[in-house]
């Protein structure tokens, strides 16, 4: 099986704080990967570094290396807004751009420097039908995107990492704050971007990681405790303390 | 089903570049904004130090101890003192802000809790337009109405003023024009106190009057002291409506609000058109003193708003 | 019985605050009252948009006078005086700034005065009309009649007078437009100035500069020490500074609405960056991060996306700034001097709605109602910004 | 300012209460001259020697607005603005304040009107054409008028001439002036006149701009010849409502003289019924401080 | 609209491979029932062989089913339907015991004399696997009526039963039959019966999935 | 079973718009209610109903009525305070006053006049005892309440509730703001606090709302669909609208 | 620490349940083989009526269960052990079947003549109880050795079954033994290994809820 990314040895520290702890794990392609852990653990430190979002925080230092498709993406004269291209990102609060949806979806192609009002287009399109939001919207894309639902929003989201055309897309509780409902819709979407997309998720919850996850690492205090495939974290897992978190009698 | 790839080599170019650019060109306004206090201070203070110093003067340089511990205004032909009017200042600001802070959380209170939303609306409009009106105007008032209202107040006492000339007039004044002020931030701070917070406290059996006083105010308090800072510093600095009716009394201190006063601004503006020299260098030196007062006012206070605002 | 004595005390503190917030709305409201009350007789269209100035007319009457009498209008009130034999009625009258005049009530089309050669320009004539003021006629005898005299005195000279051999009549004048065209003019030029500067410093304090550091810090404090300073010390600035650099560059001489601009751009920079600030730290990382996932630079991403967002927040910096401006007058006394202008040119004196309260309170004979007239125009202007800013506010926050 | 609302109620005048004295700042050309003329000369830069308790205020206006204000106060004021003011005006050694009076010389709280014209007119050639004749048209028949009309008080005498009369003598008013700017400035106290006197002669004079920035009578000196004569704020003619100083202000010959003169009224409240009269010795008593209650003076 | 696609599909799923796994048994017990009466211990040996299958297929579900509680968090109908599969899958696993069983004894029996041809045994699989067939139908249906009509062809699996051992008895009381032949008879009666009464087994179930009551 | 509350054809619009619509239920005392049902389907505007919370919003209209020990709580001379200090209220997000911890627990009785210091501190201990947060808190129970932990300060709001000595607590999603290990410790406390207390509650967490009550009441649109023991709704409901809710195949 | 203190207890509680029900099932076994052997035919009815309880607690803990998944939604050991508990009740409630079995067997059985003591049966009876009782200790202990033994243990029930099949075998060649009480002799045998298996059954299970592989 072909890795989107390998991760060897990896440390990180903000300031003082060791936040990851010599995490060494390989992240399938096209698979869904799940991290899980308690509040604090590192997930979303981890998740972050993948496409380098860390960098935006003062004070992070990191050893141990990334690698991104055979390269390493500490590397100096490694391009980071492109890896950020093909490794998309969805965070947990649904945070449309207040625009319209159009603008949305067009904003990192356009960044990108594509103009082509046509082009757009087509890209918006195929981003909503590929994020199954596109029949609710069709008729309303020149609104702002603040109208929509919760459910939509993230959705939105999702169209709007999609519109990069990824490879990989990291999601940090994408439906911690939506109800149950617009979950479902969500997971559903996930599991359908599955057969294109290498996917990541950070997720506090477990049935979500077991639904709709191929592997799953768990965290503890930035170490890795245990990184294996879904069915088996959580039916048999070889560690106590992996155990105990997700049989909920961790502490 | 993939887009078309992107032609993106000359474009990234052009974004890296610009970004660069963007770093180094913000830093040019925010030089620019911080050099201002610079240009303040060094202009000021240059003109400020120089009614000290022999080298300027001669002879009639003035003392500067006996400047700074003075309890006269102006002696001729070069004696100064500022320690009276520094005092007087704080005072009558002081005042100001006794008064005007309740009546003002409390008005803060009543549009943003207790009134239907129609005319809270309305009473904030006219808040908010108060609070743009040009302090002159505040003078103007004050010269027509409160300088009137305090001599009937006077003649209660049994006291005698300039006809309402007097501290009383000024912290009145003052009281006045930062009330605005003070209620708009209070009327936000207590608008972002959470909701469910008062609410809680009415679940648990509080009535409206105790939740408004022992949770909204108490979680509103750190906003509503900014509020107050802001207020005391617009006191602080205000010149043309309080030389207008505090009487610029020479001597000092004078603690009794019902004779006149004289504040560092008022010192400032009286006669300032006309004067040259040493009298008119020396205003900047009061300028400088009004400098320092405002900022270690501001620190004084700012160190008392952390404190106050330590459980929320 | 404990909650009853608990509804009662409520009850007290409720009645309480609302009386004390009322005590505090009547006297807030009372400035109004005042405001309106003692402006409100003055306010009119032509105050708006009057020349400050009044035109001078200078004419001259060496003809014959003819014997026909004139006869009075009907409606003259009983304090207008009339000359049956040049046809004029005259009154007095209280000009905008509270001074003594002679209005001209009446001129008759026959009147010899409604068409006279001007004094200056031969060939040209000069017209009276009612509305203006008459100022000073010396006539063929010589005897001067003057305003100051009054409108009976001016009469009765008219009266038995032939010829004039100089005749001074004015327009009202005393409009404010001009202030109230600077006014505008420095809101616009001090908006253009600091916008961008405090709007880019507020992005590098808050999205560009790193944390932590001591340089930035520094800058950040030296920025919040703007907001201290009162006003009265940048008008040194503006002298000190602005001017000699506008005189420098534009070879004019004095304050200017340049460096009138400039100084209140420096009042109103710390509001703007501090309000701008304000909003940005209330737009959420998210959208940082989610633009940044998305590829785009920092600078993409704090113009397209933050910049775009934190538009109401700076909207109403703007309101705010814009009260600055309109209320400042003790630093314009010095940046832009206090000349009343009607032609307002950027590169020349001229004075703002506030400063001019400041000359009309500070001349010789203070003037409430003018000042109070002017009020209720910045008062209205600050309404209609305030309102309109509101509005915008509404449409454009997503 | 409140002019009709006190009287009614403060009838009962309390001559026991005690004087409050209003002055203006140390800079007021008004000042110099009241405190001159009621022979206390070293009150004039001097705030130590004044009554405690005094009070000071920068203007004119301030001053009405605040003697009207009370009852027992007492200040001074330009005789021009006397008779809006709504406050009494006290005879001066038993001489009332008029312009009769003053120009016969029995009422001597007065002070001269002057002007100030630059030294140095280098590159301003029109200007300084335009100032020369608006410095003739002051003395001309018209130009009395004026000031007169405004309230300055000065002397007519048969010998005055017209403009009408020398106006040839001076080309410049003859050409168009549309684009030339004249800069007046100094005291405030003047700044009507020389507003009233620059508005009609820019029409005699081809139409020059005037251009008046009055700052107080500091300024006019500083501005036309001194310090800040070639500063942004400079004048082509300034005035001051007192004599320019003979040590710190002085003029190159032929560039100054007098406009007219303006008396000083002591003005008490118009419910003040203690005194119409007052002399040199207890004006300066109560501004000394030796008399301090109305009855001390009844 | 309907959410949770996939986990439709994996119930869509479950059922397939119960339906898959049923009819393995069936084939079994009936291919079971002949080698038997055939002596056939090819077929018999080809039985016990695929029982096997049966029970990888019964891990295999309750694997399947494991992992959708564990993903799903299934409740109500949901949770019944994979309770009852839990439960249907020990039955029918049991019935394929009970044909490998069968095909031991024919195994064995192949030593002794010749049989005894008991007629009521093919009647007896006949009903049986009837049955389990009607169950299965039952639960693909939702259909409790089906379930009802499976618990009532029980009594005749019963009777059938009571024919073949009294059959037996007097066969044996004539010694007209091997010893050993009369107890594996005896025995292989047994276990058709053991059969019907799982085939009960799974109608209740599949009535519980349906209704959520116990008969 | 005695009842705690009775409700009887409740109706409430907000405006013109329907927000109860004849809702009858009794909840029984000394259990726990759980409220369900989807995005505004009017599970909070009942629950506020309950302790007349919704006096607070303008533009509230009820009718119909709601019994509390028999009495009627819209009555006109029925004494909300009064009902508030029995019927305790629990909220979705940890609010603890800006205030010590103590203060915090100590307000209720506070505005109820208590003042004897003695009696205070017992109290406070009591609650804190009671909701289970005594041992992490004793020892500083004069610093600021903010500077617990999410589920710390949610507990806290339950001392604050119990402080009162309420007969009922009514809670409005009480963990949706917290983490795993932080819900199981509160819904711990909850079946505790059943053994003292009813406790209604609304959840979004179907599965806490099987976990932790006893009744269980199905709302959509303003309408009870459902209302019955919590073990039957969740294993067999009686109304398709309920199993489809439950079974998350709503839309 | 631990949290879910419910939970816990809602576990234990149903361990406890399990306990209870195998040790009525075993006191059911026993009993009903005494009821054979001394042909009490009191007893047998007793044990008879007594198997709707073990059917009750079946039932029970069964709902019990489904209850812990809905509420509590277990995974890993948790859902192991709640999976191995709703197996191994299927497997104790057959046990209970087939003690309510033999005890039809007895009733039945005192219509015919003088019974043949069959010495393996009580010993077939007792390596049976034991079986069950390892593998619900093994369960509570979660210790997997003691399971392994039960699974071991059925090999000597199988050996005596083979022993009691001869005899029987044996007796009705030389026609000692009525044929139907031969029969029923030989179906209590075939009963109690058959509650051998399920013993296997219930230990496999045992292993599986504590290692989460199936033997
Ligand atoms: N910007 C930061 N500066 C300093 N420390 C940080 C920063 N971000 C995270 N941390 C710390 O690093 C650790 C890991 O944080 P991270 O956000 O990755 O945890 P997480 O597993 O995602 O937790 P959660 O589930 O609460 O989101 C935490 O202890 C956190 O306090
Ligand atoms: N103050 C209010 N004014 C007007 N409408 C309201 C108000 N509060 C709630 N509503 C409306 O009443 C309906 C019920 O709201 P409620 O908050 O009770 O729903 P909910 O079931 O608690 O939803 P959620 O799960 O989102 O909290 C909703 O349609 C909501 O929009
Ligand atoms: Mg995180
Ligand atoms: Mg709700
Ligand atoms: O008193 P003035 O100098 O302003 O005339």
């Amino acid at each position: 099986m072909e890795n989107a990314f390998t991760i060897n040895q990896l440390n990180l520290k903000y300031g003082e704080k060791k936040a990851l702890d010599q995490i060494t794990m390989d992240i399938p392609k096209n698979q869904i990967t799940a991290l899980i852990g308690p509040s604090g653990c590192g997930k979303s430190t981890l998740l972050r570094t993948l496409n380098r979002m860390n960098d935006l925080i003062d004070n992070v230092r990191i050893d141990g290396d990334i690698r991104y498709e055979e390269q390493d993406i500490f590397a100096k004269e490694y391009d980071v807004i492109n890896l950020r291209t093909k490794v998309g990102m969805v965070f947990q609060k649904p945070n449309p751009f207040p625009m319209s949806i159009f603008d949305n979806i067009a904003y990192g192609p356009r960044c990108q420097g594509i103009k082509d009002r046509k082009v757009l287009q087509e890209i918006v399109e195929r981003s909503l039908i590929n994020a199954a939001l596109y029949d609710e919207v069709k008729d309303r894309l020149k609104e702002s995107a603040k109208e929509l639902s919760g459910g939509q929003q993230q959705r939105l989201c999702i169209a709007r990492a999609i519109a990069m055309e990824p490879d990989v897309i990291l999601m940090d509780e994408p439906t911690s704050a939506l109800d149950p409902i617009a979950t479902a819709k969500i997971e559903d979407l996930i599991l359908e971007l599955k057969k294109k997309y290498t996917i990541v998720i950070v997720t506090h919850n477990m049935q979500q990681a077991a639904r709709i996850s191929d592997n799953t690492a768990f965290l503890l205090m930035g170490e890795l405790i245990e990184y294996d495939k879904t069915d088996i974290i959580f039916s048999n897992p070889k560690e106590t303390k992996t155990e105990e978190y997700i049989t909920g009698r961790f502490g | 089903m993939k887009f078309p790839i992107f032609k993106i080599w000359d474009v990234k170019k052009k974004n890296r570049f610009f970004d660069k650019l963007t770093y180094t060109g913000l830093l040019i306004p925010t030089i620019l904004s911080a050099s201002f206090v610079v240009l303040i201070i060094l202009f000021i203070t240059e003109r400020g130090v120089a009614p000290f110093l022999p080298s300027q003067y001669g002879d009639l340089s003035v003392n500067f101890l006996r400047f700074m511990t003075g309890t006269t205004w102006y002696i001729s032909p070069n004696i100064y003192g500022i320690f009276f009017i520094v005092i007087n200042t704080l005072y009558v600001v002081f005042l100001s802000a006794l008064l005007a802070v309740p009546v003002s959380v409390f008005t803060a209170l009543f549009i943003a809790k207790m009134t239907p939303k129609p005319i809270s609306g309305f009473f904030q409009t006219v808040v908010e337009l108060l609070a743009a009106i040009p302090s002159i105007v505040f003078g103007v008032f004050g010269l027509g109405v409160i300088t009137d209202v305090v001599k009937k107040i006077a003649t209660v006492f049994g006291m005698q003023t300039a006809g309402g000339i007097s501290a009383l007039s000024t912290v009145l004044v003052l009281a006045i024009m930062i009330m605005p002020t003070v209620t708009l931030l209070s009327i936000t701070a207590i608008k972002a106190v959470n909701r469910d917070m008062e609410n809680n406290s009415l679940a648990l059996g509080a009535t409206k009057i105790q939740t408004l006083f022992k949770v909204t105010l108490v979680s509103a308090k750190s906003g509503i002291f900014a509020g107050i800072i802001l207020g005391i510093g617009r006191a602080l600095g205000e010149a043309t409506a309080v030389s207008m009716v505090a009487g610029n009394a020479g001597t000092g201190p004078d603690f009794n609000i019902f004779n006149t006063t004289r504040t560092l601004t008022s010192t400032m503006l009286l006669g300032l058109k006309e004067t040259t020299g040493l009298d008119y260098d020396i205003r900047f030196s009061v300028g400088v003193v009004l400098i320092i007062v405002i900022i270690v006012t501001n620190l004084l206070l700012n160190a008392a708003k952390k404190r106050i605002g330590k459980f929320s | 019985m404990k909650s009853r004595k608990r509804f009662i005390t409520d009850k007290i503190y409720q009645s309480l605050i609302t009386l004390i917030s009322l005590i505090g709305l009547v006297i807030l409201i009372a400035v109004f009252v005042f405001v309106f009350n003692k402006g409100s007789s003055l306010l009119s269209w032509d105050l708006l948009t009057g020349d400050y100035y009044s035109t001078v007319y200078d004419g001259y009457y060496d003809s014959e006078l003819t014997t026909n009498l004139f006869v009075a209008p009907d409606d003259l009130d009983s304090d207008t005086y009339f000359s049956t034999r040049w046809g004029i009625a005259l009154k007095d009258d209280l000009d905008r700034e509270g001074h003594d005049y002679i209005l001209i009530v009446y001129v008759d089309t026959e009147s010899p005065l409604a068409n006279l050669p001007d004094k200056n320009n031969e060939g040209e004539m000069v017209y009276m009309a009612s509305g203006q003021s008459l100022d000073k006629i010396i006539f063929s005898d010589n005897t001067i009649m003057l305003s100051s005299k009054g409108a009976e005195a001016a009469i009765s000279q008219f009266e038995s007078a032939t010829g004039i051999k100089d005749i001074m009549f004015t327009t009202a004048g005393k409009g404010i437009r001009g202030s109230l065209i600077t006014t505008m003019y420095l809101i616009i030029l001090t908006l253009i100035v600091a916008l961008p500067i405090g709007i880019l410093t507020a992005i590098y304090l808050h999205e560009f500069a790193p944390k932590n550091n001591k340089l930035v810090n520094i800058l950040r404090r030296m920025v919040e020490m703007l907001t201290g300073v009162p006003s009265i010390i940048f008008g040194l600035l503006g002298a000190a500074v602005f001017i000699p650099i506008v005189s420098t560059v534009t070879g004019t001489e004095g304050g200017n609405l340049i460096s009138g601009s400039l100084t209140l751009a420096v009042i109103i920079l710390p509001v703007i960056i501090s309000s701008t600030e304000e909003t940005l730290k209330t737009i959420p990382d998210e959208y940082r991060q989610a633009s940044l996932a998305l590829g785009a630079t920092k600078s993409q991403t704090t113009f397209k996306v933050i910049l775009k967002s934190s538009a109401p927040g700076i909207l109403s910096a703007v309101l705010l700034s814009i009260g600055r401006i309109i209320g400042e007058s003790a630093a314009l006394i010095y940046a832009i001097g206090t000349s009343i202008k009607d032609e307002i040119i950027v590169t020349e004196r001229s004075t703002s709605l506030a400063v001019h309260i400041w000359s009309v309170m500070s001349g010789e004979t203070p003037n409430f109602e003018l000042a109070s007239a002017i009020s209720i125009i910045i008062l209205l202007v600050v309404f209609v910004m305030n309102l309109s800013v509101k509005m915008i506010v509404k449409k454009i926050s997503y | 300012g409140t002019e009709d609302t006190t009287t009614a109620t403060t009838s009962s005048f309390d001559q026991t209460s005690l004087i409050k004295v209003y002055t203006r700042d140390t800079t007021s050309g008004t000042r110099e001259a009241f405190f001159k003329g009621i022979g206390f000369s070293d009150a004039v830069e001097d705030n130590a020697l004044l009554v405690s308790g005094y009070i000071e205020v920068d203007g004119n206006g301030s001053m009405i607005s605040s003697v009207e204000g009370d009852e027992y106060g007492i200040g001074y004021i330009s005789l021009s603005s006397l008779e809006d003011s709504g406050l009494t005006g006290l005879s001066f050694e038993g001489v009332e304040a008029t312009e009769a009076n003053v120009l016969n010389d029995t009422y001597n709280l007065k002070r001269p009107f002057m002007y100030m014209t630059r030294s140095d007119w280098t590159g301003m050639e029109t200007e300084e054409a335009i100032v020369e004749a608006f410095v003739a048209y002051m003395s001309t028949v018209d130009g009395k008028a004026t000031i007169a009309n405004n309230s300055g008080i000065l002397e007519t005498s048969t010998s005055d001439q017209l403009w009408d009369d020398i106006k040839d003598n001076y080309d410049v008013c003859s050409l168009n002036n549309e684009n030339v700017t004249i800069r007046f400035g100094g005291s405030t106290s003047v700044e009507k006149i020389a507003k009233a006197l620059s508005a009609e002669f820019s029409a005699k004079c081809g139409n020059f701009i005037a251009d008046h920035n009055h700052t107080g009578s500091g300024d006019a000196y500083k501005r036309v010849q001194g310090s800040e004569s070639d500063g942004a704020n400079y004048l082509h003619i300034g005035f001051a409502s007192r004599s320019f100083s003979t040590e710190t202000e002085v003029g190159a010959d032929g560039t100054y003289g007098q406009m007219c003169w303006d008396a000083v009224v002591v003005v008490v409240n118009a419910d003040n019924n203690v005194i119409t009269n007052i002399t040199a010795e207890q004006v300066k008593k109560i501004y000394a401080g030796e008399i301090t209650t109305w009855s001390q003076l009844a | 609209m309907t959410y949770r696609t996939q986990f439709d599909s994996e119930l869509d799923n479950l059922k397939l491979n119960l339906i898959k796994m049923s009819d393995l048994v069936i084939r079994n017990i009936h291919d079971a029932l002949h080698s038997f009466l055939e002596m056939n211990t090819e077929l018999a040996e080809r039985i016990i062989k695929d029982d096997q299958l049966v029970n990888d297929f019964e891990y295999a579900i309750e694997k399947e089913c494991m992992r959708i509680i564990l993903r799903e968090q299934p409740v109500a109908k949901d949770l019944r339907l994979i309770t009852a599969v839990l439960k249907m899958i020990t039955d029918l696993e049991r019935i394929g015991d009970h044909a490998a069983d069968i095909s031991k004894l024919t195994v064995f029996m192949e030593k002794t004399s010749k049989p005894l041809k008991a007629k009521y045994t093919p009647l007896m699989v006949d009903v049986c696997e009837e049955m389990i067939r009607l169950a299965l139908d039952s639960f693909v249906n939702r259909d409790t009526r089906m379930a009802h009509e499976v618990i009532e062809k029980d009594d005749l699996v019963d009777e059938y039963f009571i024919e073949i051992k009294n059959q037996v008895a007097s066969a044996i009381r004539e010694t007209r039959i091997d010893a050993d032949y009369a107890i594996y008879l005896m025995m292989v009666a047994k276990y058709i019966e053991r059969i019907g009464d799982h085939a009960v087994n799974l109608a209740e179930w599949v009535i519980f999935s349906i209704t959520g009551e116990h008969e």
